[in-house]
């Protein structure tokens, strides 16, 4: 279980590879990456603020909750702040586990709620000035099914 | 009692500063909101629409009719957007 | 999109890297990887038996059905055939979309339907003998949903 | 006409041979399966209980009262255990 809030770039192969290597005993890993998209051929990069501490605290929570509702061998969040610029990797998460449903359900899980629960904040910079993504509806609706 | 307040992402820019130390008698939440829009403009501006700003009491999720009794540090910020 | 059906290992990390470099526009990547798993401390090794030329068939419809129902930017099929070891990756998935909720969605979908529908066939050597791994009922019920 | 019969996993095994090249009137795969029972001991064996067993005509997951008209390739398999 690894929670890691960094400005460094991550290697997502890298963190596939070792994550998958390290569960013993699980059949199935599941992994997510989370890239910075430009829709329209306009963004020019992102800045990602977070609240230093409450970010930790709110990633272990989601974390701990994940755990307690599947039974996983291993989980691994790992999210970025400071500039990013397009193609970027954000974000990633990994469940490992002995059934695929079971990873696949935590996965979806962590990424539902640190999408809405955990302090980042993305500000997107583009030729005709920078603005502040909101966050959508679907997001939020996202979480009550869980 | 003093706090430590937090502001985040558009409230951070429109405050203009990432945080107020405050020596306040405010007994919720929604008291703090109230004392801080009578300080500055830029603060009534920030503050104007709650139903866009969230709340954490010593960095957890709150809401803005909790009591501040025993807390240290309030943050301020838009819905969040991880992921 | 690639299939790939060989006795080769391959690499997990690698592909996933790869995968995820190569997907310009998509926001969202999801990977499965399944591996050999030894419940009991008794599985010495695993034979996979398939069917070559029906299997690609079988794998590049069941990507092509995905592709049909969600929008996504890119797809791979990685499954090995032969003897295969515990801890050995036995298969992969990618998708790369948009949104995160089609690349989970497309995936537990490759994931439910390579699982009863690609022909393949496991039998696990241990202590005790050899078996061929028995069809679960819940793997046939898990394509109900889609 | 003439088929080409395969044989996968413990179907493989009980038959003891992965094909068999099969000049046939058969007009269903039920059909065909009923002459293969009537070969030997070990098809009728490796047939008995056809619940456990699937069908394939030309590479197609298929049933077992599907016509064999235009077909060359029947295979005979125990439900498929991938992933």
């Amino acid at each position: 279980m690894a929670i890691r809030v960094q400005e460094a770039p991550f290697d997502y192969g890298a963190e596939c590879s070792a994550f998958a290597a390290g569960t013993e005993g699980a059949g199935a890993v599941v992994t997510f990456c989370g890239i910075v998209r430009d829709n329209d051929g306009t963004l020019r990069g992102m800045d990602i603020e977070h609240y230093p501490g409450m970010t930790e605290r709110a990633l272990a929570g989601i974390e701990a909750e994940a755990r307690n509702r599947w039974p996983l061998s291993d989980a691994l969040i790992i999210h970025r702040f400071g500039p990013l610029v397009p193609n970027d990797m954000i974000m990633m998460v990994a469940t490992a586990a002995r059934h695929r449903a079971d990873a696949f359900a935590a996965a979806e899980f962590l990424m539902d709620y640190l999408k809405s629960r955990a302090p980042f904040w993305k500000k997107e910079h583009s030729a005709d000035g920078a603005d502040w993504v909101a966050a959508k509806d679907e997001d939020e609706a996202a979480l009550t099914r869980w | 009692m003093t706090l430590t307040v937090l502001y985040f992402a558009w409230l951070r820019e429109r405050i203009g500063e990432p945080r107020d130390t405050i020596t306040t008698e405010a007994a919720t939440v929604a008291d703090l909101v109230a004392e801080l829009r009578t300080r500055e403009e830029r603060y009534a501006l920030a503050f104007s629409d709650l139903g866009s700003i969230r709340v954490a009491l010593d960095q957890e999720l709150s809401e803005f009719d909790a009591p501040l009794a025993g807390v240290r540090e309030v943050a301020f910020f838009p819905p969040m957007t991880g992921g």
